[in-house]
């Protein structure tokens, strides 16, 4: 079929440009001030000049750049993205291990900010001029407004302190020992907060995309048809007029969905989230380049696989890319 | 002749741990926090604060040490010194074995010394090369040949130092990449159970270990919550116990410790005496200029850091040398806060107003603050200061580079000034590229000499003399800024019993835990 | 036909509608009063801005926001329409008024099915159930003559051409067999052979099912196509109304006869003599393929638009290039002031070749050939003043500001717009920002002039103005001119020569007499043929 | 009817440009209410608002005053705002531009490179910028205005595309004016206003952005910004809320008046669009 071989065409595209981004990383890392092998031995606590060299010997660092760069970029070619210096680890394995809680959160946070983004704008631009679509706006912007962190901040404060309601850090409870239906449970009282907090922001700009698209979608000439038929308002605004608005809100979620992954690191840092946005973040206090690389290779990975996605959806939603010759 | 010394030493390991009248309890387990996640577990091959935290409990050295810093029996029952002070021999317990059963023995110690240490271990290595040789007598006993006395010998059991590693495991493979890394097998009190990356660290109790009794608690769960505010929380709503040191933010120290069924304690550190210091670059800059570095002494308000930013916890030095540290000189001129001599000093040596760059120690909140803090101190004395920021990577690369004018660091004392305070100061410690040894770049020939006659010099008199002399040149060279003596302090819930009980107390003290529940 | 003793399907009596604050008059329509009844086709006709299709929107509860009736009453089957609530309009809309618009292109919804949004019609007014629904929109899409029903029901509108789209328009507003139609400029977006189709359909319809009509447009040639009677308007007011053939015969107020005057007749002037007999421009054998790149649904496409195209053109003489949309005769013009480049053939100018210049040389040749375009309102760039955007091209050329300035000035004297060189474009209305283009295409005194569409934005009066200037300016500098246009009309009434296209390919070329007059090829009969209101201008000549 | 008369036809803009210059105000006045540096220890730690004259909203974890740090803040946070906006469009408008009038190859590289850019998670990239050249004013600017310069260059680029067969600069073409000239005097005026809206809205988001950065310990150590009194109070939040709080509300204030000014903008300068949505 013809969605196969433009698919296949596509990932193709998609590891130029991931190889690509190997160089590039893989370059700005090394501008970095700092070497590894010196971080790995100061947090040892004492160093000598042979505990550096074993060091650098061990992970490759006493090669020129040049073969350091070709040995990482063959590597990932086998899918081997090395070895984690301070970790001690393979960085896939540490990787995966971290992957599911991230797609865990960000995807609540983007099922919830985009759900209830285009269900607050339908309302708000059904409500043009009257005080509760102004109020949804209002909110909206205020959520927009807001720094992330400051809200995560707030929310532990009232929520897991004062009332006491939620936990306020983790992905479970340690020590419960739940399985099955229970385990479900707990990690989802877990993710009240963090995904809440992501989805906000998300949630307000959705709301105005939705709000802005469906006033653009409800001046089209075909709503005035829909009118003309004698069609209900609701019947309009939903088949018509949302329907035709949905088209640039699957393109910016499909951009937003990308960058998630970038705001999940501020909010798994507050909540303890163990996923993959709070490891980046130490991996690169710490010059842990290998890790570092690796969770780029899989953020860069995720975005395009987001945008195909949306390639993908967006066709499924509008005919003219589907059908169209 | 030689000195059964150990008799003593047990009467006064008693005296520590035997605080409580209530007989100890079995049961429970305990959960408390590590910050940050350690890079592994197997200690010697790692050593950074947060591997000996964790993996204290499962390894063990031959020795450990009182909150005095007197020796006590751990592993080794007892040991004697040969009167020319250069043949140490120790006698160990034969009733241990490895957490996988296999029996602990003499050639296990050689093994860790000679072997896995000397090529792993470079604070081990510090003392290894005072050691001639090592030499399994029979099972259960270990000689050391040093090459002349050394002064802090034996003061380096301790298990983060001369850990003990198990030969049958480790011989003839590379260490590094041994399947048991992940599994970490030791002689301790707890064993490993699991490791959830990001999350939780387990072990369980050592239900074969040789002490009688011991340990009391079923398990440990070491939490791994990368946030400041979400470890108090944690403590507040009693999903943990213990707080350890740098958990949580000094600030928030005075809060928890008012919260109910709350103690305190700074004990447990004693070992370490981790001592906090302002690298002064002596090779270029207004730095190079001793009144200048003595007008930044006089200029920094060092109460009012330890007051506002350390909660009053630790000790403002007089001068290199620790309060904890062994031969400190009493007599010397303090270092008062006082802007007006600092100014003058400055006049006198006729300061430009060039400005100086700072690095803070990127560890946390507490340490940006005080570096704002020295910051508006030496801005008020006339100085032009300019911070610059850096994580971890940067300021490692700085400091091994002496890319710096002032830079905020702290170092570990190590319980003798021949372990940790000399090396700051010997010009020979001179090298680029390590933030912790001579990294200020001050050279002063009689103070290597005093240094190094001191470390080796026999008896302790001899050594005390030595010390005393080179801590009057230091005092008057200012090399570095002497900030704080840093107290640690440990939060927990009272009914949780012995939770400190020797100098390293923070790394090995749950071995004798028990809950009053 | 009109029994005017019958009492009428819909009754509009001093109807006023007011604008939003801030527009530029009070009131869209002011005291507007007529009658349509059953069985007769009423077109309501006026230029832009004269209120024609207010009151229909007003009828039909659909007037845009911000604008509201403010009097009068729209009588239809016992009640006043303008009282109506929404909720009771909606069920009048579809069921027993339908509607059609001008734009078949968005009028519908893009991403529903053909089938489905006719569907929605039974659906809004409760009538059948979804098999019945489907079987009836298939009915209705053979009775509106689409090709194909069966596939076309499935279709997606953008799969069909403007003309299959307004069937479609036209089976949903006849779905519930409504009494009255409304038809809002439904032809003016099509070409013209389609045109002359859906006017049938509708007139077939009507006929057939006895319904009335009410049916706007701007175009005298549609009215005298279609209509039973006729109401004029002009700034929201009606002028005339009448019989169509009293009105379009003896028009009697002085507004409708200038309308009627304005539409350019089919009296075709013969040619002038051309001053030489070298040709100034000569097009031979020209081939334009434009290709798409294919994206990630859709393949890679290739359209001819220009395929062994020769023609020349000799200095003083004006050649029209008519054609339908498609036809290619927009990318001749591109082509010829080299704003495309040909792939194959020759193009010279005054015997230099025109085709293969690049860069800088075609740059300082450009001057030569100037273009004037046909949308005024994005010909001038809305930051600059006319008298600048004139004198921009000499001071591009070397000329001196001031110089070219002044020159500018005198410009817009010529084409009747004295003094306004410091005004900015939104200050002039179309017809007048059309005279700034020209100005600016002769401030580069070009040898020749490619006039694209230049008068097909315009209204009919406005148009009849401009291109009398074109005429005044021609026989004053003796331009040559390439006049491309879609309405036969008006090329009849300008052009000495004229080149017929179609998909591409010249399909016949000659002197304007001789093509309209005396058409050899059955495309060309077929154009001329679907020109609205021929038949009736004809029979006047 | 006049930009500033349809400006503040929408009330909202109005209270946004009137909460904004107030702000700007803070900031112009910072240094003479406050003279002293809003580093200097002053009083006792974690005094509360209102307590003590002279510290309305009293003093943070060393004694700092914080109304002191808030003025002062003012100016840091409108200035990389300001600054960062600006290097993004300097890196943004002519990419856009050229990308857009060329079309073909040109376009095609240099959108690959717009996109390469999007590819990599906006805040993640920021982090590692300012890390690896160290956080001061200029690594945040720098990094802030790398992150956000792709969405300047594809609004430029869909601009010119729609702009560049616009009938005017066809005529532009045709008199021989040069690319460049067509690029700056005709299509890029026309092309101000959308660039006007994104633009103070980027300054929001770089307010933003400026302040999470700081919030995560990679902000400038010499300058007191809004960020890092959140940062650096983030820890006392339970002891001494007001810390976070007063700064917290100044970036929400700033970024919600910036994007109702841009709002406001947006209709002032799109005149049509504002009657269709009103």
């Amino acid at each position: 079929m013809l969605y196969v071989r433009l698919i296949t065409m596509r990932l193709l595209k998609a590891v130029v440009v991931l190889f690509m981004i190997i160089i590039f990383n893989f370059v700005l890392i090394q501008l970095a001030p700092g070497d590894p092998a010196a971080i790995l031995a100061g947090e040892a606590g004492a160093t000598d000049e042979e505990f550096l060299r074993q060091l650098r010997e061990r992970f490759g660092l006493d090669q020129p750049l040049y073969v350091q760069l070709w040995r990482y970029v063959s590597g990932v070619a086998m899918l081997d993205f090395g070895f984690s210096y301070r970790q001690q680890m393979p960085v896939l394995d540490l990787i995966l291990a971290r992957l599911p809680a991230t797609l865990l959160l960000t995807g609540t946070a983007f099922v919830l900010s985009l759900f209830l983004g285009i269900v607050a704008g339908s309302l708000a631009a059904a409500r043009v001029k009257k005080p509760s679509g102004s109020i949804i706006m209002a909110l909206a912007l205020l959520f927009y407004a807001t720094p992330l962190f400051w809200v995560a901040l707030m929310s532990v404060v009232l929520f897991s302190v004062y009332l006491d309601l939620l936990p306020a850090y983790g992905m479970y409870t340690v020590g419960a020992g739940h399985t099955g239906l229970a385990l479900v449970l707990d990690v989802g009282k877990h993710l009240i907060l963090p995904a809440t907090t992501l989805a906000l922001f998300f949630m307000a700009i959705y709301t105005r995309m939705t709000r802005a698209s469906m006033l653009d979608a409800s001046q089209q000439d075909f709503v005035k048809t829909a009118r003309a038929k004698g069609l209900k308002n609701s019947v309009i605004q939903r088949r018509h007029i949302l329907r035709n608005a949905l088209l640039p809100i699957i393109t910016l979620a499909g951009l937003q969905a990308g960058q998630m992954v970038g705001g999940a690191i501020l909010t798994e840092t507050v909540f303890a989230w163990p996923g993959i946005g709070r490891l980046m973040f130490e991996a690169l206090q710490q010059r842990d380049y290998n890790l570092l690389l690796g969770i780029f290779f899989f953020s860069a990975a995720l975005v395009i696989l987001f945008n195909i996605i949306t390639d993908l959806v967006y066709g499924l939603a509008d005919p003219r890319i589907k059908e169209g010759s | 002749m030689k000195t059964p010394l150990a008799l003593a030493i047990a009467a006064a390991a008693l005296s520590v741990s035997t605080v409580h009248a209530d007989e100890p309890r079995h049961g429970g387990t305990i959960d408390t926090i590590i910050q940050p996640e350690p890079p592994g577990l197997v200690l010697g091959m790692i050593q950074n604060a947060p591997t000996r935290t964790v993996a204290g409990n499962i390894y063990e050295g031959l020795l450990r040490y009182t909150t005095d810093l007197e020796p006590m029996p751990q592993l080794a029952t007892d040991w004697e010194v040969s009167e020319d002070g250069r043949t140490w021999t120790f006698h160990l317990r034969d009733d241990v074995s490895w957490h996988d059963g296999e029996p602990f023995t003499a050639e296990d110690v050689v093994f860790s010394a000679d072997v896995f240490h000397r090529e792993l271990n470079p604070s081990a290595r510090a003392v290894l090369q005072h050691i001639e040789s090592i030499e399994a007598v029979d099972d259960y006993t270990v000689e050391f040949t040093l090459d002349e006395p050394f002064g802090p010998f034996l003061i380096s059991f301790e298990a983060g130092t001369f850990t003990m590693i198990p030969k049958h495991l480790y011989e003839g493979t590379d260490f590094r990449d041994n399947e048991h890394n992940n599994h970490p097998i030791g002689t301790g009190p707890f064993k490993f159970d699991s490791w959830d990356r990001g999350t939780v660290i387990q072990l369980v109790r050592n239900d074969d270990y040789y002490e009688d009794d011991l340990p009391y608690l079923d398990g440990i769960n070491w939490h791994i919550i990368p946030d400041g505010a979400s470890r108090a929380v944690a403590y507040e709503n009693g999903t943990v116990d213990v707080l350890p040191y740098g958990t949580v933010e000094n600030f928030d120290i005075p809060r928890l410790a008012e919260l109910d069924n709350t103690c305190m304690t700074e004990a447990g550190h004693e070992y370490f005496s981790p001592f906090a210091m302002l690298w002064m670059n002596n090779r270029e800059g207004p730095t190079a200029d001793k009144r200048f570095r003595q007008a930044v002494m006089h200029a920094m308000d060092r109460e009012f850091a330890r007051d506002v930013l350390w909660n009053g916890l630790g000790n403002v030095p007089l001068g290199a040398f620790g309060s904890n540290a062994r031969f400190q000189n009493p007599d010397l001129e303090p270092y008062d806060h006082d802007p007006e001599r600092a100014r003058e000093l400055l006049d006198e040596m006729g300061y430009d107003g060039e400005e100086v760059r700072l690095l803070p120690l990127p560890y946390g909140e507490t340490w940006t603050r005080w570096a704002e803090a020295v910051q508006q101190n030496l801005r008020e004395v006339g100085i032009e200061v300019r911070t610059e920021a850096t994580d971890v990577g940067g300021w490692n690369q700085r400091l091994g580079d002496w890319d710096y004018d002032l830079a905020f660091t702290y170092l570990f004392q190590y319980g003798d000034p021949a372990l940790g305070i000399s090396r700051t100061y010997l010009s020979t410690n001179i090298e680029r590229g390590s933030p912790w040894n001579n990294v200020e770049g001050y050279e002063n020939e009689r103070v290597d000499e005093l240094f190094n006659e001191a470390a080796t010099a026999f008896p302790d008199e001899e050594r005390e003399a030595l010390y005393h002399e080179v801590q009057e040149i230091l005092q008057e060279d200012v090399p570095v800024g002497w900030l704080l003596e840093l107290g640690f302090p440990t939060l927990y819930r009272c009914d949780v019993q012995d939770l400190v009980t020797s100098g390293v107390g923070v790394n090995d003290g749950f071995k004798d835990t028990w809950l009053d529940r | 036909m009109t029994d005017s003793q019958a009492t009428p399907l819909l009754s509009l009596r001093n109807v006023s509608i007011a604008l939003p604050k801030g527009a530029d008059r009070a009131l869209a329509v002011e005291d507007v009063s007529y009658d349509v009844f059953r069985g007769e086709i009423l077109c309501v006709v006026g230029e832009s801005g004269s209120g024609k299709s207010m009151a229909a929107n007003a009828v039909m509860g659909l007037l845009p926001k911000g604008v509201y009736t403010s009097g009068g009453e729209a009588i239809f089957d016992g009640q006043d329409l303008l009282q109506l609530s929404e909720k009771q309009h909606r069920t009048l809309r579809g069921l027993r008024i339908g509607m059609i618009f001008q734009e078949p292109m968005t009028a519908l919804n893009p991403l529903m099915r053909v089938g489905a949004q006719i569907a929605e019609v039974f659906e809004a007014h409760g009538q059948f159930n979804g098999r019945e629904r489907q079987q009836k929109a298939l009915a209705l899409l053979t009775e509106v003559g689409i090709p194909d029903p069966d596939k076309a029901i499935r279709a997606y509108p953008f799969q069909l051409s403007g003309g299959q789209r307004q069937r479609v328009m036209i089976a949903m507003a006849l779905a519930l067999e409504p009494e009255l139609l409304i038809a809002d400029e439904p032809t003016t977006a099509l070409d013209v052979t389609t045109q002359a189709q859906i006017l049938e359909l509708i007139r077939d319809l009507q006929q057939r099912r006895g319904m009335a009509v009410m049916f706007i447009t701007h175009d005298f040639g549609v009215v005298a196509e279609i209509a039973n009677r006729v109401c004029v308007m002009r700034y929201g007011q009606i002028v005339e109304l009448g019989e169509a053939e009293a009105v379009l015969k003896h028009p009697s107020h002085d507004y409708t006869r200038a309308l009627i005057e304005a539409i350019p007749s089919d009296v075709i002037p013969e040619a002038r003599g051309a001053e030489t007999d070298t040709p100034l421009l000569e097009v031979v054998g020209l081939n334009k393929v434009f290709r798409s790149k294919g994206g990630l649904f859709k393949p890679a496409r290739e359209v001819h638009a220009l395929q062994d195209v020769s023609f020349s053109l000799v200095k003083g003489e004006t050649i029209g290039i008519v054609g339908e949309s498609g036809s290619g005769k927009s990318t001749l013009g591109r082509c010829v002031v080299r704003l495309e480049r040909p792939d194959s053939g020759t193009l010279s100018l005054s015997g230099t070749d025109f085709m293969h210049l690049q860069g800088e040389a075609l740059r300082r040749e450009r001057h030569r050939v100037q273009m004037i375009f046909q949308d005024p309102y994005a010909s001038l760039n809305p930051r600059h003043r006319v008298g600048y955007a004139i004198a921009q091209g000499p001071i591009a050329n070397g000329t001196s500001k001031g110089q070219a300035m002044a020159k500018a000035k005198e410009l817009l004297a010529l084409v009747g717009l004295d003094g306004t060189d410091d005004r900015y474009p939104h200050e002039f209305s179309g017809g007048q920002r059309q005279r700034i283009g020209i100005a600016r295409a002769l401030a580069m005194q070009p040898e020749l002039i490619v006039a694209d569409e230049a008068v097909s934005a315009l209204d009919v009066s406005i148009q009849a103005q401009i291109l009398e200037l074109l005429e005044e300016l021609k026989q004053k500098l003796s331009l040559s001119l390439l006049f491309i246009t879609h309405d036969l009309r008006v090329a009849a009434q300008i052009c000495d020569h004229i080149v017929v296209m179609q998909h591409g390919r010249i399909v016949e070329q000659g002197p304007a007499r001789e093509v309209f007059l005396a058409p050899r090829e059955a495309y060309t009969r077929e154009l001329l043929d679907a020109i609205p209101g021929r038949e009736h201008e004809l029979a006047d000549a | 009817m006049s930009f500033f008369a349809r400006f503040a036809q929408n009330r909202g803009a109005l209270i946004g440009l009137i909460i904004l210059l107030t702000i700007i105000a803070m900031a112009i006045l910072a240094p003479l209410l406050f003279p002293e540096s809003p580093w200097r220890m002053v009083q006792r730690p974690f005094l509360p608002p209102m307590e003590v004259d002279g510290f309305p909203l009293g003093t943070d974890t060393m004694g700092r005053n914080v109304a002191a740090g808030l003025m002062h803040g003012a100016w840091v946070s409108l200035l990389i705002g300001l600054v960062s906006t600006t290097v993004a469009l300097a890196i943004g408008v002519p990419l856009g531009a050229i990308a857009g009038y060329y079309g073909g190859l040109i376009d095609d590289a240099l959108m690959r490179f717009t996109e390469f850019f999007q590819t990599i998670p906006n805040f993640a990239l920021a982090i590692v910028l300012v890390a690896i050249m160290q956080p001061s004013i200029t690594s945040i600017v720098l990094a802030i205005a790398i992150v956000s310069w792709p969405p300047v260059a594809r609004l430029v680029r869909a601009e010119f595309l729609s702009l560049r067969n616009r009938e005017y600069v066809e005529a532009a073409r045709l008199v021989g004016q040069s690319n460049t000239t067509i690029i700056l005097r005709q299509i890029l005026p026309n092309t101000l206003s959308p660039i006007i809206v994104l633009a103070s809205l980027m300054v929001a988001t770089a307010i933003l952005l400026e302040s999470a950065l700081s919030f995560l310990g990679l902000g400038d150590p010499n300058v007191m910004s809004w960020g890092y009194m959140i940062g650096a109070a983030r820890t006392v939040i339970r002891q001494a809320w007001w810390l976070s709080f007063f700064p917290g509300v100044a970036i929400l204030l700033t970024v919600l008046a910036l994007n109702l000014v841009g709002e406001g903008l947006d209709d002032a300068l799109n005149p049509k669009l504002a009657r269709e949505r009103s």
